[in-house]
């Protein structure tokens, strides 16, 4: 197959919010689409999916075009090969957990008897057989959840979309429902289009990130691609590293606040500069060491990361710092406290913008 | 009720001058409960009255015979009642609620009401036992109803009616409509009809003659009025109105 | 105690039932049931055991509930689809058509009654057709009474359905379609369980409207014991002649359907 | 198309309305309009601007649509909170009171009013005591029509907004609760516009059904022109001199009332 | 104040679940309440909120009783000083973002305008200013969760209860979200009940954790202690820890599988076992190494953890191991390949079951 499964370009058009996202994928490939609230994530799935309508673009499944506003075509989502696990899963309230999931199969002419009978594997592998006979209501958060993704599994979709399907689990359901989910996906070569807030989620189970913001792709590719080289504040956030955007000259990269910053890598013109928090290392007094980057900043909050305390610093530049407790003990830091920070240049990364 | 009767009822040129002669002393408003079948002649008799006698206001309360008498039986503010069948009448006088004992003041004969043109041409109340032939007669608890049975049964005609009416209208409207081919239905109904429906006349119709009952209410707000209003319809000018219709004097 | 978490629950929950309901609801029940004892206390009981034993009224009470029951089927079955017709598409004169459904509750009833003739009589616009292709009559027919009362009682279904259908959140169709469920299986399997309260609610009105129907059905229908004479047709003749058999008649009517509205399962009224 | 998201999306998604709900959908229209056809065929006209000059049709135009009005306010005023008590709150007996309120549905409209004048008459149970303590007589007023409407119409709203309530998620009044909203409030400011829809169908009907009230109106209130005589007395009383003029005001009734429900904003009838 | 602020013992009856809880919270604490799904937090906090009547226990807040079935004492929820932010947000659809956070406002009787004007400053805080015209039905889910909690706090309750509060939202928003709160909950001295799934939240929100398991509390205690000390699996696996339970003689800890542990730790009775997965070594053959603990496992599966990879093992005794994805490759992992697994003694801490 040369031609990819999924071959998208979704426009879409909202008071106050536009969509614009191309997004293509091989079968039995899995894409996680991250962004901050509001980016538009939703709505993409939606358009997916045929409950939206494209103001312009295309969208193609398999080789097959199911959408192409220009030439009038609109496939209805009922004709549309998907599955789709809800933000707030919507189960039909008067159907047992069972039903539910069963319904799909029964959509597809199956008896009530055969399609419960497909059904109850479904809840099976979910752990959620004892609740087979429980209308949704009588369902905790976590169970509806993975009732709905039974549900949308169940039908055996071409393209599965999934709207934070793990939010809800705990801990061990979902590392269970995680490894499930990449089994199933695997296996049966569909293409998943998964929206997360969890950069693991989004690392463990997708072959590829598209990061939107503001109904924009800002960054798509493999997720040691984004790691390495995040290219805007929330992707540094959320792979956890300190990110900056200046003009770079040789070793000296000069942001717009005016810091400067001294990097290993040698470029010109706009570049990032990444470094991970743990890269920072703090002190109370103006240190004598050899680092090139030296801040006095402000403590703007702390908190605990595990077993690592991690600073969040204001000043020339806003920083985040990770130490352990005990230098975070000896320091003496707490909120509003001053405190130098060094960062040397051989930690830094530097990329074009 | 007809053992109380012992003033002459039925005599249209005696009353007529007792009405003159009481008139003048009605004024005020004078409220008329009256079988919804006088509201054209009714409504006519009461711009008459109100133009002989300045200063009277008549308002008619027109509905179905015994709704009127419901409410008259509980408390309704009448003067007068004006029904269309002696048994209705017998409601409000088994309630103690007549002045005056009621007075026969028109009768209503039957006739055989048929589409315009007669298209089936049915002449006789035999004809309208063919098998054929759809008819509507008014059920036998509304006065056209019994009145309809008494002229079969004396002209030994045994037929199974379609429908069996609530009232006379209805019964005329399905003739009008045609949805039936003949109808039982008085007089003055046809009339009313102004040539959408024809009538035919049958011999039976005279063993079966409808009388309108009218009297003065108990606790009429305005008694005066009432006697005077009754005097009227039974004076030669009013009577003249209800003839004009299609009623006979009784 | 064991049904803890459903309704005694909000009942307990909200402990207090604020007065600013509660005073308007008692007047409201009030005011619908006092009539009803007024009829009551002025009911002929003595009269009633022989009222009873006449064939008749168990003649009319039986065709009063089968013609009632038929028409409520008539409606629902073509009346849920208008409604949904009307909540769930877009069409220009939408709100025209939803007028126009509104209309049979407006019209006097026996102008109901003449516009049915009109229309399906002898010799009305499709009557004549029916008649002249098929031999069919409806007037003066059994069929005519269900006819009749489906016409003033279905709107009640319609308007009631739409409005459960509008409060209904479209997004449970949404996710059916994108489980391969057609509108069809959608409404079927999705929607309509989900707005049975409103259906019910709906269905209850039409069924009590059309034994209570009066005035189109002796227009269109006419009344003849056994055949048309319905229950309300045959209180409004004992009017004329027998007031008190009349409210005899009319409180056995009652009674059946208070029978049968409480017999009626909450099932039908409530949520899932 | 810039109204991307609201009501036409459904109705592009959907593409092709299925033909088993269509069809029903249709023919239940076909089935309602069809004698308003037959009428507006049969219409007088050319009868039809002098009957419309005529102040006393404009009269009963004016009385029918104030009295219908103020009964739609009354029934709203009473119903809803009743409609709450059947709905959301749990006591022995309730389904005999939703059984009970429905009952004037089922009454014979002249027992009706009879009903009405036994509890509200001048010598009624209530009426009496009305007439003696305050001097208030409401038999043959236009106060009388208005009851005699609201009795009518009622019902019809009680049990739409009944079902609207029990459709409605009562999860959202728990979240006013937490949030210091007392059953009152919850129930003024959460409940009521969610269940907008419910409400105003049950409103449209109860408008609708009190225009064409006619048994219950001319037996408690009488039928005295510029008081009590609404626009279905009259057609009633033209029935009886001229079924062509009945005809003919029909069609003025038909006429206002469309105009007045196809004005009514679809935000009345909609989903926030 | 001596008495804690909260004082609860909930007892709540359902058909096939049953919950039993003791809660107590001095002023100003935030307890989190952990729990696999269906273990009972939403109606633990359901019942705090006087939506479910308590079936036996008491509810005491700020000495005040508010709730003695044996007394017959149940305050309705509107009258209890609570503010509840609900996992499916339950914002109301007919009423903008703005007047959804000036509801509870309004119910204390201000006007529109006032309460229009405090709840601006709430939603501005949350980063929704330029949406708080919008009704709900047009939010993104984290805009209607963030709108949601606004509209909890705006009351200004003195016990407040949240249903996994930041779980829609974002990584940046998260962070923010999570120091507003921590700052509101300092600053009013409430007492906070917070459901979360993430064991960061708890971490960092919460001054006690408390787990339950079905209903029951299985572990209570500070973060720091759950975590070097967990007594059930589901927190072993909360707190990544590798956990065992099994009876302690001298230094060896058998489990009831038949495998047995050598611990640093002396020990006699019943005892668990814990150790981080990256205490444990992989190798291909069969180490010559002194690591006490030996055992031949198989691999299950293989998950990228941040920069490290998560094997999950099977055989005698389940395990998870990370190992640096250049040891991975090394090693040639895959699924169902066989590894020797060693643990050091000294990184095991065994303690009474
Ligand atoms: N029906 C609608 N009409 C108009 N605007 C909308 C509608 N639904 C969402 N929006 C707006 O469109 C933008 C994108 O919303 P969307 O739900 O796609 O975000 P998202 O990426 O899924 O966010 P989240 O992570 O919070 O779920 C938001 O600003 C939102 O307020
Ligand atoms: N209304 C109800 N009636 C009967 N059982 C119910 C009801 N609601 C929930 N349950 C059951 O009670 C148990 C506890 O549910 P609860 O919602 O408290 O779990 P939870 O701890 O909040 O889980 P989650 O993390 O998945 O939200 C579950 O087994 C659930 O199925
Ligand atoms: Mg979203
Ligand atoms: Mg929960």
């Amino acid at each position: 197959m040369t031609t990819p499964s999924l071959d998208a370009h979704l426009q879409v058009e909202r008071t106050g919010f536009s969509l614009d996202l191309a997004l293509t994928a091989g079968a039995g490939e899995v894409i996680a689409l991250l962004g901050p609230n509001g980016a538009g994530k939703t709505t993409a799935l939606r358009a997916l999916a045929g409950l939206l309508p494209l103001t312009a673009g295309h969208l193609r499944l398999d080789g097959k075009a199911l959408e192409d506003p220009a030439a009038g075509l609109h496939t209805p989502a009922e004709e549309r090969p998907v599955g789709v696990v809800f933000q707030d899963y919507l189960l039909f309230p008067h159907l047992s957990a069972l039903d539910n999931v069963g319904f799909g199969l029964r959509c597809q002419g199956r008896s009530k008897k055969e399609s419960r009978a497909e059904a109850l594997p479904w809840l099976a592998r979910m752990g959620l057989e004892e609740h087979s006979a429980k209308r949704p209501g009588k369902l905790s958060g976590g169970q509806a959840q993975r009732v709905a993704l039974a549900r949308a599994l169940a039908v055996g979709p071409r393209l599965l979309l999934l709207d934070e399907p793990l939010a809800a689990l705990d801990a061990r359901t979902r590392l269970d429902v995680r490894s499930q989910l990449r089994r199933h996906l695997a296996e049966f070569d569909a293409v998943a289009v998964l929206v997360t807030h969890d950069p693991l989620d989004a690392m463990v189970l997708a072959d590829r990130l598209v990061v939107i913001e503001d109904g924009r792709v800002v960054q798509a590719g493999t997720p040691a691609e984004i790691a390495r080289r995040p290219r805007t504040d929330y992707i540094a956030r959320l792979v956890g590293l300190n990110l900056y955007q200046g003009v770079a000259d040789g070793r000296r990269v000069k942001l717009a606040s005016g810091a400067e910053l001294t990097v290993a890598d040698e470029l010109t013109g706009p570049a990032f500069v990444a470094f991970p928090p743990a890269a920072v290392t703090l002190h109370r007094g103006r240190p004598d060491s050899s680092a090139r980057n030296v801040w006095e900043l402000t403590v703007a909050g702390l908190d605990l990361h595990g077993d690592q305390v991690r600073a969040d610093l204001t000043g020339a530049l806003p920083l985040a710092a990770d130490l352990t407790p005990a230098a975070a003990a000896e320091l003496d830091l707490s909120t509003g406290a001053s405190v130098w920070a060094t960062v040397k240049a051989a930690q830094t990364h530097a990329y074009p913008a | 009720s007809s053992s109380k009767s012992t003033t002459p009822a039925a005599s249209g040129a005696s009353g007529s001058a007792a009405a003159s002669a009481s008139a003048p002393k009605a004024t005020g408003t004078i409220t008329v409960f009256a079988a919804a079948s006088l509201t054209g002649t009714f409504n006519d008799l009461g711009k008459k009255f109100e133009a002989a006698n300045p200063g009277t206001t008549v308002k008619f309360n027109y509905g179905g015979s015994s709704a009127l008498a419901q409410s008259i039986v509980s408390g309704a503010p009448a003067d007068v009642f004006a029904a269309a069948s002696p048994a209705t009448m017998k409601t409000v006088t088994d309630a103690k609620d007549t002045a005056t004992d009621p007075k026969v003041f028109v009768r209503n004969t039957l006739e055989i009401a048929v589409p315009k043109g007669n298209p089936k041409n049915l002449t006789s109340l035999q004809a309208l036992a063919a098998p054929s032939v759809k008819v509507a007669l008014c059920a036998t608890q509304v006065p056209c109803g019994s009145a309809a049975q008494t002229a079969l049964t004396a002209a030994g005609v045994k037929l199974t009616p379609v429908t069996l009416e609530q009232d006379v209208k209805s019964a005329l409207t399905k003739v009008e409509l045609g949805e039936v081919d003949a109808s039982v239905v008085y007089q003055t109904d046809v009339q009313a009809a102004g040539g959408k429906v024809d009538g035919v006349n049958f011999p039976e119709a005279a063993k079966a003659i409808n009388d309108y009952p009218i009297a003065e209410v108990a606790k009429a707000p305005n008694a005066a009025g009432a006697a005077a209003f009754i005097a009227f319809v039974e004076s030669t000018e009013g009577m003249q109105v209800l003839t004009a219709a299609g009623f006979q004097a009784p | 105690m064991r049904l803890i978490d459903t309704a005694p629950v909000r009942a307990k929950r909200g402990s207090r039932i604020p007065l600013a309901l509660l005073l308007p609801a008692l007047l409201g029940l009030v005011f619908l049931v006092l009539p009803l004892a007024g009829l009551l206390i002025r009911a002929p009981w003595s009269a009633m055991p022989s009222e009873l034993s006449s064939p008749a009224v168990w003649d009319a009470l039986r065709l009063s509930l089968i013609c009632a029951t038929s028409a409520t089927g008539v409606s629902l079955v073509l009346g849920v689809p208008l409604a949904w017709l009307l909540a769930r598409t877009e069409f220009p004169g939408r709100r025209v058509i939803r007028a126009l459904v509104t209309l049979p509750l407006v019209l006097p009833p026996v102008v109901g009654g003449v516009a049915l003739l009109l229309a399906l009589g002898r010799n009305g616009i499709v009557g004549r057709w029916l008649d002249s292709a098929f031999g069919i009559t409806l007037p003066f027919t059994t069929t005519g009474v269900v006819i009749a009362e489906a016409f003033v009682a279905m709107p009640f279904l319609v308007i009631s359905v739409e409005g459960a259908l509008r409060a209904a959140d479209p997004r449970y169709e949404e996710a059916a379609a994108t489980l391969g469920a057609s509108r069809l299986t959608a409404f079927r399997r999705v929607t309509l369980p989900m707005i049975a309260p409103g259906v019910g609610a709906g269905a209850v009105l039409a069924w009590a409207r059309a034994l209570g129907e009066f005035g189109a059905t002796i227009t269109f229908a006419g009344n003849f014991p056994g055949k048309t004479q319905t229950m309300p047709l045959a209180v409004y003749l004992a009017m004329e002649t027998d007031p008190d058999t009349a409210i005899a008649l009319s409180l056995v009517l009652l009674a059946v359907s208070i029978a049968v509205l409480v017999g009626l399962r909450d099932r039908w009224m409530s949520t899932p």
